[in-house]
């Protein structure tokens, strides 16, 4: 691995100083980052340490194990490793923002697989390990490192427990987590990204299967990475597809060619390739962001540890299908139709709100977060899908802050509360002395979920629903959105009204973040907190987050706050966000978006790669908000519903509870049709026992009846031929009956047949 | 069949002068009836002596073909491999008997289905 | 007349070498009596060494009876090795001891009459008397004649071979079935004289061509059905279906010295008649196929006498029946090599001549047979009753790796050539028949051939993981097999195991398939032979003995 | 110095039941270790790219009455491959030292026979000398797996032996008619040795091509019928979980490691060159069995219980994907069914010896009778995972990099509808993108059912059979849990499977001196495979123009069918048994791309 780093950065300091690597490798980057911004398409391969710092923090993890290297180095090894990482990336960041619309850097390391092709000279398939800079990457890596930054040095401490074997893997996971993270976002080719999407994949397998001695948490690293590789699927077949029709998977040749609508010989590209690409790949999003059919393995991912939802299964990871859409925007938008961004938004819209609808029903705090997150991804693909590439990713943007914010104020209570996560046994955590800063940013990221006026949560969320009205025929998405975000906060806010205010009252979990204790882990003993975790409640003392989970709670509440200032920054390109979406591949201007006063921007035009006629076909039909311009009025209405959700979440849960078990919501379930959808909702719409029964189910059975058709008929086909050499040994072992005239008779018998053979044959 | 067999291979039914009035048909039918009831014989009979009589008999029935082959084609080839047969088949008559009294003195019999010891 | 007495010093030699055997094995004196071997080994070292002067006698297979004798001197004195000691064991012992026990007497004399060691040496020469003269013979009365002179010995050999019912049994069975083999090529060779108006092979040759070159193009009826005749009663010789009935039987009944000896003197007697009279009839003028029937004929039954013989030999649990009906598959391959013939005139290399791919696997298979029953042979089975008996069950070999290695590890490759595993001998002899087959069009032949080689896997790797894999008798409990007390029958094992290992070692093969390749040579052109083939050995000869030692016999 | 590679082994063999006992391990680690350094000196001293080196080849005389030569060479592929046999022989030696206690000689005797017959199939240039060492590995490999395999390795020996020795015999006759076509057929002067009796790969290979296809189509099947068993293609592939099973650990080793190459490696060698024309008509039905295999092997992997039978089911599934890419007869498919063979040649046989340490310590392989060895076994678990995701096909790993060649290619193998001629990355052929999508299918399934394996053997809460788990199968009592507390990282002085197996808890320093070479190059040639794809990319050229040629020819031959209703007749009947239906748009499609080819 070493030898490869040096290989790539072409310095010594990569192959040779091993603990000095990473501070080396962080300057000689930030030197060539701040300086190649002037060049034009060659970037500096010290970009390439802002992935591999990461994997050289995974191996020197990976390293602490063996060594028995105690106490919380990985952590360190990690939070330095991927702050170094963040600083590269801003480095980065400023050198692709001069970039002009449209422009990228690539960082070329190494050809990773490459090899000719095809009889004629140029066939050749390269995909290299190399980086594609714009500023979609540059958005995307600031807040993977930033986030993965902090919260590794949030996991630090939540991880504690662990320390010994289970915290080097911890961070061995989380490191490479963010390497293949880098990988993903960065790659300048579909196979590298690949690469990065398995990666990510196996990260979130191994670190949802923690805590390995769960059945329940072995079962859902496994859904995990099997629905992934279902999407997977379709990627990975948009990928050959891709290279069929394109001959390239290199984004720097990939993309001119989506723009001018030519294949690999130049000739106009069949109409099949405008939907059938898109589909592939959005099979292959809405594995990874959890979408309609494929959304069931995020829910179970929440048996990993709560660092680990926060960054991969809210933050970051999830939102790497949104990402995929938008780096690929162009090959959606090849056909006149667009039918496949019309099913993104359809689904996305029918996912938020099905999610919505299960996370109001679940008790585990956690959980709801969890469908909460797939909800707000819905949006986000809503967005995708209603054309607004920049309101999906500054959502994305929004939402890894306060999405973050909240789950790790949720593993904080959880941390804090043995493992508790059931809103019915916890109350006023707010108010237990300690646990103010974890209040007070559960409240930020509540706020910010719910979609309050002037949270960053608020005007992402209200780009994506104004332009949903806008966009001809997507009304009803922008409808079920809205329904949505009343549902959503709902929801939310009945977390915060039962867990965070509300009278003291607390039960402390079942379990020690899983650890059962039955074997040689025996943490308890290790660090000193031997009976602090103890199970009988009467003794029980909540265990008060310290700095490292304090600090970057708040600071990450405050974030998420600054987050909506980024909407203010350049009001032409629609904020910050929609100035790195602008000048990427993911450039569009949505329809309408002229039309707003608060938006007009001309240029965004000029970013346009590829609208061709369909900017002006739709600007005939523009769709409206009960004929106002949704973006003018869609800022009061969300507000407006937003506040309804949280009136009614303070009706049912806040108002009046006196114990942490019941709320005002308890009268409504005796009504049985409530209660009935209650119970559905509850049980997630019997999704999983549906899937288990129409695909798990079918295919082991499957399985079982190929085996023993495998060991019946053809190894049964098998032992017969085997076997009719015996048989026919058998039959004939009966004239070798020892008689001298049994033979005789057999003998004249044989030359009689010759004879009459001979007689009738020359005759 | 014999008699079929050789007027459509020789093509010509009679011998020469001496023995007109017989052709080789005859002596071919003979000799197929001979052989045949040699291995007949040899199939159906238990008693080795009797077995051994047979082959004897089906080792004539081929000294007479070739006998009536020999005139047939007015040379002496075919008489001259007889005495040969015949030298054969009294070297294979005594190692018969000779045989046959062995087993004889072992079993006290001359059924040579009684050896069935062997087989499988 | 002094002609054809020089063709025959190999065979002159081999007759008065058996007379001079018959005598001294009666001689009084122990010392002389056991020169009996030692006489018959050099009496075949001398028929060797003079097989060296045969001349091309048959003008269809000039190299046929050079070849043939060579060969025949040579894996004789293997199967001298192996004969050693299959008689007067027990009586020799006695009378070493001096007559105790069984005689009563103070003092044994020694009685002639009880003594068959010198019959049993002369029946042994006679019989490859016989054998080498088939391989020159050039009439069918001399063919007759030397069938009859190699199977004559064979009956009394079975019979006297142990001394015991089965032997009895088995000599009966033999005798009695080849008189009716005889009877029936006899009666063929009758026909064909008849429907040719010749006995000479050469005659028949010239005589069956212009049959096939006149208006109407067939052979004479009369002639096919005495040629078919033929090839079936000399089925009898070579086990082929359907006379094959007698050879478990007999290869179980007879001591497996003589079984070792069946299994490779008749049946070289049977292919190289049949090799003579195929070769009268002609493989066609382009050398590709034989006159229909007989084609049909021997096709059915080379695919029948493999299929027949490796499907019974499967069911056995008698290693001397499995290697019976092996031999009996052996015979169908080697048929299909009967039936391919010499291939294309001038046609470079053995593998596609039919004829020198039988020759080659005759002596493949001569000495790896030898090998595998002289292994039985080696060892004897002591039976509850005290009576000691020479292996016969696959049991008795089991852990034979172990317990005796040498003989084991010879058994198992003796076993796997014959099954023709590569890179042993056995292989390098079946590829030839592969390649012949395919040459003559025979591609469903060649299939069925390479199936059976597959099926003969199944008993053949039973007995070598028998001998391999089970654990050792010895020291577990009381151990039934033991040595036999002829003591050069291990030599037997031994040198066929190194002939397995070194005739597939480049320059050994070369020599040998060379000295094949002489012998099917049906067109002699000796100049081209030699530009074709510069850097060859010119003694063929020694190629089929060399790799057999002259080694003397008791 | 080619000889050597196989001479060593056999030296070393021929010492091994002559040296004193407590030397047998010492000389056949010498008899391994010699030809690594020998192969690994020539991977270092030899280039690859212009085909074999001329220094690389020999020939010498051995019976040229049968047209025998010995005829040995090396390219690329060979190279790779000699050199993959090279390196596992010492850790195979390292892995049964305390596997092996009993017949030591007798093991590492066969051991390295097996190890040079393996060596010279690789090498041989002349077919006959192929077969002989083709045929040769059958008999150590029988050996091994009947002495040292556990309860039922009688039948499954016999049944590896028969079973490939009958396919095989087919194979030699096949081999054999093309020799007899190059003499008697061919006229003197077609080709520069036509008419003459030549073993010789490269004569062959001249006459083969210039068969009449339908006797192509014969010895095509002949020659298949030996080296598909060997792969082994579904659905004849029923011996292999069998023999994996009983096998001793260093058989199953070797055999998923380099024996099931030689299935594949004569199949790229022996049969697409030699019959190409047949090649491109079976190539459909190939396929479709490939992806069958790929797809019923993957979920019959699922239902199994027998941990080690698992992993030999995911043998065929994994060769389905060589298989496949192979028939694709374009650079991609080739170049990844040459890596997936070395690929699968790494981590299938890592994972062996993985569960090979297992069952030393606990004597089974169920899955149901042990679990969660995760806890126990941490380095043991870290390597099984890592082994596990490089045979699920992660990028990054090893096996990706074959396994996304091989599906890229069977993609290319065909035309996108809409295209008149191939675009971009299309190469044309009879494959395509119906059957990239099911082989891309089976790595969901891969995925499933090795996770399954995982989540059943590394994951969960640990238990073992009670009889052989030693200490640690004392009742899982709390106490016990605190009593072991810090023995998780310093496991080495603990015995697991009781006194008799003398073994450490987790990994000893053998064993991870076993598996970390493995592992290194996993790694290495899943992130930078362009040493094999640069060694293999000759020899892939040459066949890769030779089969776009025989498509070409074979694309003439078929009758021009009217309309889009020209589907290539193999493709629709190779695609009839699932992606009939939903494919026979793209079919079309493709009947009419695959003319105008460049």
């Amino acid at each position: 691995m070493l030898a490869t780093m040096g290989l790539i950065t072409g310095t010594a300091a990569g192959g040779a100083a091993l603990a000095a690597a990473p501070g080396a490798e962080a300057l000689a980057g930030a030197g060539g980052v701040a300086g190649v911004s002037v060049s034009a398409h060659g970037a500096p391969l010290a970009v390439l340490a802002i992935a591999l710092l990461p994997l050289l923090g995974a191996a020197l993890c990976a390293l602490t194990a063996p060594l028995r290297l105690g106490g919380k180095l990985p952590a360190w090894i990690t939070v330095g490793g991927l702050a170094a990482a963040f600083g590269l990336t801003v480095l980065m960041h400023s050198g692709v923002s001069g970039l002009a619309a449209g422009e990228a850097l690539v960082a070329h390391g190494y050809e990773w697989i490459a090899f000719q092709s095809g009889a004629g000279p140029g066939d050749r398939f390269v995909a290299p390990f190399g980086f594609y800079l714009d500023s979609l990457t540059s958005l995307w890596m600031l807040f993977v490192t930033g986030l993965g930054c902090l919260i590794a040095l949030y996991a630090s401490e939540y991880m504690e427990h662990d320390v010994g074997l289970g915290y080097a893997r911890f961070f061995v996971a989380f490191n490479l987590f963010v390497f293949s993270m880098a990988c993903l976002v960065m790659a300048d080719n579909l196979l590298l990204l690949f690469l990065g999407w398995e990666g990510v994949g196996l990260c979130s397998y191994l670190l949802i299967g923690y805590f390995y001695k769960k059945p329940e948490a072995v079962a859902a690293a496994k859904k995990a990475f099997i629905v992934n590789r279902v999407g997977d699927f379709g990627l990975l077949l948009g990928i050959l597809t891709i290279f069929g029709v394109f001959g390239t998977v290199e984004y720097a040749a990939l993309f001119p060619k989506l723009a001018a609508g030519r294949d690999a010989l130049g000739e106009p590209l069949a109409a099949w390739v405008g939907w059938v690409v898109p589909l592939l790949l959005v099979c292959g999003a809405f594995g990874k962001s959890a979408q309609l059919f494929f959304y069931v393995w995020l829910p179970d991912a929440m048996e990993g540890p709560t660092p680990v939802s926060a960054l991969i299964h809210a933050a970051t990871m999830v939102t790497a299908g949104v990402y995929l859409i938008a780096r690929m925007f162009p090959a959606f938008t090849l056909d006149e139709q667009q039918w496949v961004l019309g099913l993104v938004a359809a689904s996305g819209a029918v996912t938020a709100l099905w999610s919505a609808t299960i996370a109001m029903a679940q008790h585990d705090i956690k959980r709801i977060m969890g469908y909460s997150t797939i909800s707000q991804l819905g949006y986000m693909f809503a967005g995708l899908g209603v054309l607004t590439t920049t309101g999906a990713a500054f959502h994305v943007f929004t939402h890894a802050f306060f999405k973050a914010t909240l789950f790790l104020c949720c593993g904080a209570v959880m941390h804090g509360f043995a493992g508790q996560l059931d809103l019915r046994r916890l109350s006023g955590v707010w108010w237990v002395k300690g646990w103010g800063i974890i209040g007070a940013a559960m409240l930020v990221g509540c706020l910010n979920l719910a979609g309050f006026p002037f949270t960053a949560g608020f005007f992402s969320k209200d780009t994506i629903l104004a332009q949903a009205f806008v966009t001809p025929g997507a009304a009803w998405v922008g409808w079920v959105l809205l329904l949505t975000a009343g549902l959503t906060a709902y929801y939310t806010f009945r977390v915060f009204f039962r867990v965070f205010v509300g009278p003291v009252e607390y039960h402390p979990g079942q379990d020690d973040h899983g650890h059962q204790g039955d074997d040689g882990h025996a943490h308890s003993s290790q660090h000193g907190h031997a009976g602090g975790h103890g199970h009988a409640s009467g003794q029980f003392h909540p265990h008060a987050p310290r700095w490292a989970i304090n600090s970057v709670v708040g600071a990450l509440a405050v974030l998420s706050i600054a987050a909506a200032a980024t909407y203010f920054v350049y009001p032409q390109e629609h904020g910050w966000v929609g100035k790195m979406v602008g000048h990427s591949t993911a450039a569009f201007a949505a329809p309408g978006e002229h039309h707003s006063g608060a938006h007009a921007d001309p240029h965004s035009d000029a970013h346009s790669t590829d609208l061709r006629s369909n900017g002006a076909a739709h600007a005939a039909a523009l769709g409206t908000f009960l004929g106002f311009d949704p973006h003018a009025v869609m800022y009061y209405v969300s507000a407006l519903v937003g506040a309804v959700g949280i009136g009614v979440a303070y009706l049912l849960h806040g108002a009046g509870r006196r114990t942490a078990a019941t709320a005002g919501a308890d009268g409504l379930l005796r009504n049985p049709l409530v209660a009935l959808v209650h119970r559905g909702a509850h049980r997630k719409w019997y999704v999983d026992e549906v899937y288990h029964a129409l695909i798990t189910l079918p295919l082991w059975v499957l399985g079982h009846v190929l085996h023993l058709v495998d060991r019946l008929l053809v190894d049964g086909l098998v032992n017969a031929v085997g076997a009719a050499p015996k048989l026919t040994g058998g039959r004939l072992r009966v004239q070798q009956s020892g008689v001298l005239n049994g033979y005789a008779v057999a003998m004249a018998g044989g030359i009689a047949l010759v004879v009459l053979l001979v007689v009738f044959m020359t005759n | 069949m014999a008699q079929a067999l050789a007027a459509a291979a020789l093509g010509q039914g009679a011998f020469p002068e001496p023995v007109s009035g017989v052709t080789l048909y005859h002596y071919l039918f003979v000799s197929a009836a001979l052989f045949a009831l040699g291995v007949i014989g040899f199939v159906t009979r238990r008693n080795l002596i009797i077995m051994f009589l047979c082959t004897e008999l089906m080792f004539q029935a081929a000294g007479l073909a070739l006998i009536a082959f020999s005139r047939y084609h007015l040379h002496h080839t075919g008489s001259a491999f007889v005495i040969f047969v015949l030298t054969v088949a009294a070297a294979e008559a005594a190692m018969a008997l000779a045989l046959v009294v062995l087993l004889f003195r072992r079993r006290q019999t001359l059924d040579g289905t009684q050896w069935r010891q062997l087989r499988g | 007349m002094i002609e054809k007495i020089q063709a025959l010093w190999p065979e002159i030699a081999l007759f008065v070498t058996a007379c001079v055997v018959m005598v001294i094995g009666l001689s009084p004196s122990a010392a002389v009596r056991r020169l009996c071997g030692v006489v018959t080994g050099l009496g075949l070292l001398a028929a060797g060494a003079l097989a060296y002067t045969t001349p091309a006698v048959n003008p269809a297979l000039p190299g046929l009876a050079l070849y043939g004798k060579a060969m025949v001197a040579g894996i004789g004195l293997v199967l001298l090795l192996l004969a050693s000691g299959t008689v007067d064991r027990e009586y020799e012992s006695f009378l070493a001891r001096g007559g105790e026990g069984a005689g009563g007497q103070g003092r044994a004399e020694y009685e002639p009459l009880r003594s068959t060691k010198g019959e049993f040496y002369a029946f042994f020469l006679f019989s490859l008397t016989g054998l080498m003269l088939t391989a020159g013979a050039t009439d069918l009365v001399w063919l007759f004649l030397a069938l009859e002179l190699t199977s004559l010995p064979t009956y009394v050999m079975v019979t006297i071979s142990s001394g015991r019912d089965r032997s009895m049994e088995a000599g009966v069975k033999y005798f009695f079935l080849g008189a009716m083999g005889a009877a029936t090529f006899l009666y063929g060779f009758a026909m064909l004289y008849g429907g040719t108006g010749t006995t000479s092979l050469g005659g028949i040759a010239n005589a069956l061509a212009a049959q096939r070159a006149a208006p109407g193009g067939q052979i004479n009826p009369i002639a096919m059905l005495g040629l078919v005749l033929s090839v079936v009663g000399i089925g009898f010789k070579i086990a082929a279906v359907p006379m094959h009935f007698y050879t478990a039987d007999v290869y179980q009944g007879a001591s497996p010295s003589v079984a070792g000896f069946l299994a490779f003197v008749p049946k070289a007697a049977g292919f190289f008649a049949l090799l003579s009279l195929c070769a009268a009839v002609g493989w066609g003028p382009t050398g590709d196929t034989l006159a229909e029937p007989l084609r049909s004929v021997l096709w059915v039954m080379a695919a029948l006498t493999m299929t027949v013989g490796n499907a019974l030999a499967v069911v056995q649990t008698s290693l001397r029946r499995v290697l019976a009906y092996s031999s009996v598959a052996h015979s169908g391959y080697m048929l299909v090599g009967v039936i391919a013939g010499p291939g294309p005139a001038g046609g470079g290399t053995l593998m596609t001549s039919g004829v020198a791919a039988v020759l080659f696997y005759l002596l493949a298979y001569g000495l790896t047979n030898a090998g595998s029953f002289a292994v039985l042979g080696c060892l004897e089975r002591v039976r509850p009753d005290g009576q000691a008996e020479e292996l016969d069950s696959i049991e008795d070999v089991r852990g034979l790796c172990q317990d005796r290695p040498l003989l084991g590890w010879a058994l198992v490759l003796s076993v796997m050539s014959l099954l023709g595993l590569p890179p042993l001998l056995g292989f390098f002899a079946k590829l030839p028949l592969f390649g012949a087959g395919l040459n003559a069009g025979e591609y469903a032949l060649v299939v069925v051939l390479a199936l059976n080689s597959a099926v003969a896997a199944f008993y053949y790797l039973r007995v070598a993981a028998a001998a391999v894999l089970e654990p050792g008798q010895v020291g577990r409990g009381p151990v039934s097999v033991r040595p036999t007390t002829a003591r050069w029958r291990p030599m037997a094992a031994f040198v066929s195991a190194a002939g397995v290992v070194a005739l597939a070692i480049y320059p050994v093969t070369g020599w040998a398939l060379f000295g094949a390749r002489q012998g099917a040579d049906a067109r002699s052109e000796p100049a081209q032979r030699a530009a074709a083939e510069p850097a060859l050995p010119s003694d063929p000869h020694a190629a089929s003995v060399g790799a057999t030692p002259p080694a003397p016999a008791e | 110095m080619l000889l050597w590679l196989i001479l060593i082994p056999l030296i070393g063999a021929g010492l091994v039941p002559v040296v004193a006992k407590p030397y047998v391990r010492t000389v056949a680690y010498a008899a391994t270790a010699g030809p690594l350094a020998l192969a690994l000196y020539i991977l270092g001293s030899y280039s690859f790219a212009a085909g074999a080196p001329e220094a690389l080849t020999r020939v010498a005389r051995w019976a040229p009455d049968l047209g025998l030569t010995l005829r040995l060479s090396m390219d690329g592929v060979s190279a790779a491959l000699v050199a993959l046999t090279a390196f596992l022989g010492p850790l195979c030696v390292l892995g049964s030292k305390t596997a092996v206690t009993e017949r030591v000689r007798t093991f590492y005797g066969w051991f390295l026979v097996l190890q040079a017959a393996m060596t010279g199939v690789f090498l041989a240039r002349d077919v006959v000398l192929f077969y002989v060492f083709f045929e040769f590995t059958l008999v150590p490999m029988f050996i091994l797996i009947a002495l040292f395999g556990s309860a039922n390795r009688r039948a499954a020996s016999v049944k590896f032996f028969l079973y490939t020795f009958t396919g095989s015999v087919l194979s030699l006759a096949g081999l054999l008619s093309l020799a007899w076509y190059h003499a008697a057929v061919l006229p003197p002067g077609s080709t520069p040795n036509a008419g003459t009796w030549s073993l010789a790969l490269s004569d062959l290979a001249l006459a083969g091509r210039a068969m009449p296809a339908n006797l192509q189509g014969w010895v095509f099947l002949a020659l298949m019928a030996g080296f598909a068993v060997k792969v082994p293609l579904f659905p004849l592939h029923t011996w292999l979980p069998l023999a994996h099973t009983e096998a001793p650990t260093v058989g199953s080793v070797v055999l998923a490691g380099v024996l099931l190459k030689l299935g594949t490696y004569a199949i790229y060698t022996l049969v697409i060159p030699l019959v190409p024309d047949a090649a491109v008509a079976f190539a459909p039905a190939v396929g479709v069995l490939s992806v069958l295999g790929i797809l019923a092997a993957g979920l019959m992997c699922w239902v199994q219980t027998d941990v080690k039978r698992l992993v030999a089911y995911s043998s065929v599934a994994h060769l389905g994907f060589c298989m496949l890419g192979m028939f694709a007869f374009n650079r991609s498919g080739l170049q990844g069914s040459l890596l997936y063979m070395i690929n699968h040649g790494l981590s299938t046989p890592a994972l062996f010896f993985c569960i090979g340490m297992i069952y030393e310590r606990y004597h089974t392989r169920s899955m149901d009778e042990l679990g969660g060895l995760g806890s126990r076994m941490p380095a043991w678990s870290s390597f099984m995972v890592f082994f596990t995701m490089a045979s699920v096909g992660l990028p990054g790993l090893n096996g990706f990099v074959g396994e996304f060649l091989t599906v890229k290619g069977a993609f290319e193998a065909g035309a996108l509808p809409g295209h008149d001629g191939p675009r971009g990355g299309m190469t044309g052929g009879v494959l395509g993108p119906w059957f990239a999508a099911w082989a891309v299918a089976g790595m969901i399934v891969a995925a499933v059912y090795l996770l399954y394996m995982l989540g059943r053997v590394v994951w969960g809460t640990y238990h073992a059979p009670s009889e052989h788990g030693g200490p640690h199968a004392a009742p899982h009592s709390a106490s016990h849990g605190q009593a072991h507390g810090h023995g998780h990282g310093h496991g080495p002085d603990e015995p697991a499977g009781g006194a008799h197996t003398g073994l450490p808890t987790d990994l000893s320093g053998r064993e991870v001196r076993v598996l970390v070479p493995l592992a290194a190059l996993c790694l290495l040639l899943g992130v930078y495979p362009a040493p094999l794809l640069n060694m293999f990319a000759d020899s892939v050229d040459t066949t890769a123009s030779l089969m776009q040629g025989a498509l070409r020819r074979a694309e003439q031959v078929r009758p021009e069918a009217p309309e889009a209703g020209a589907a290539a007749q193999p493709q629709s009947a190779g695609a009839g048994d699932g992606a009939a239906g939903s494919g026979a748009e793209v079919d079309a499609g493709e009947g009419e791309g695959v003319e105008g080819r460049r």
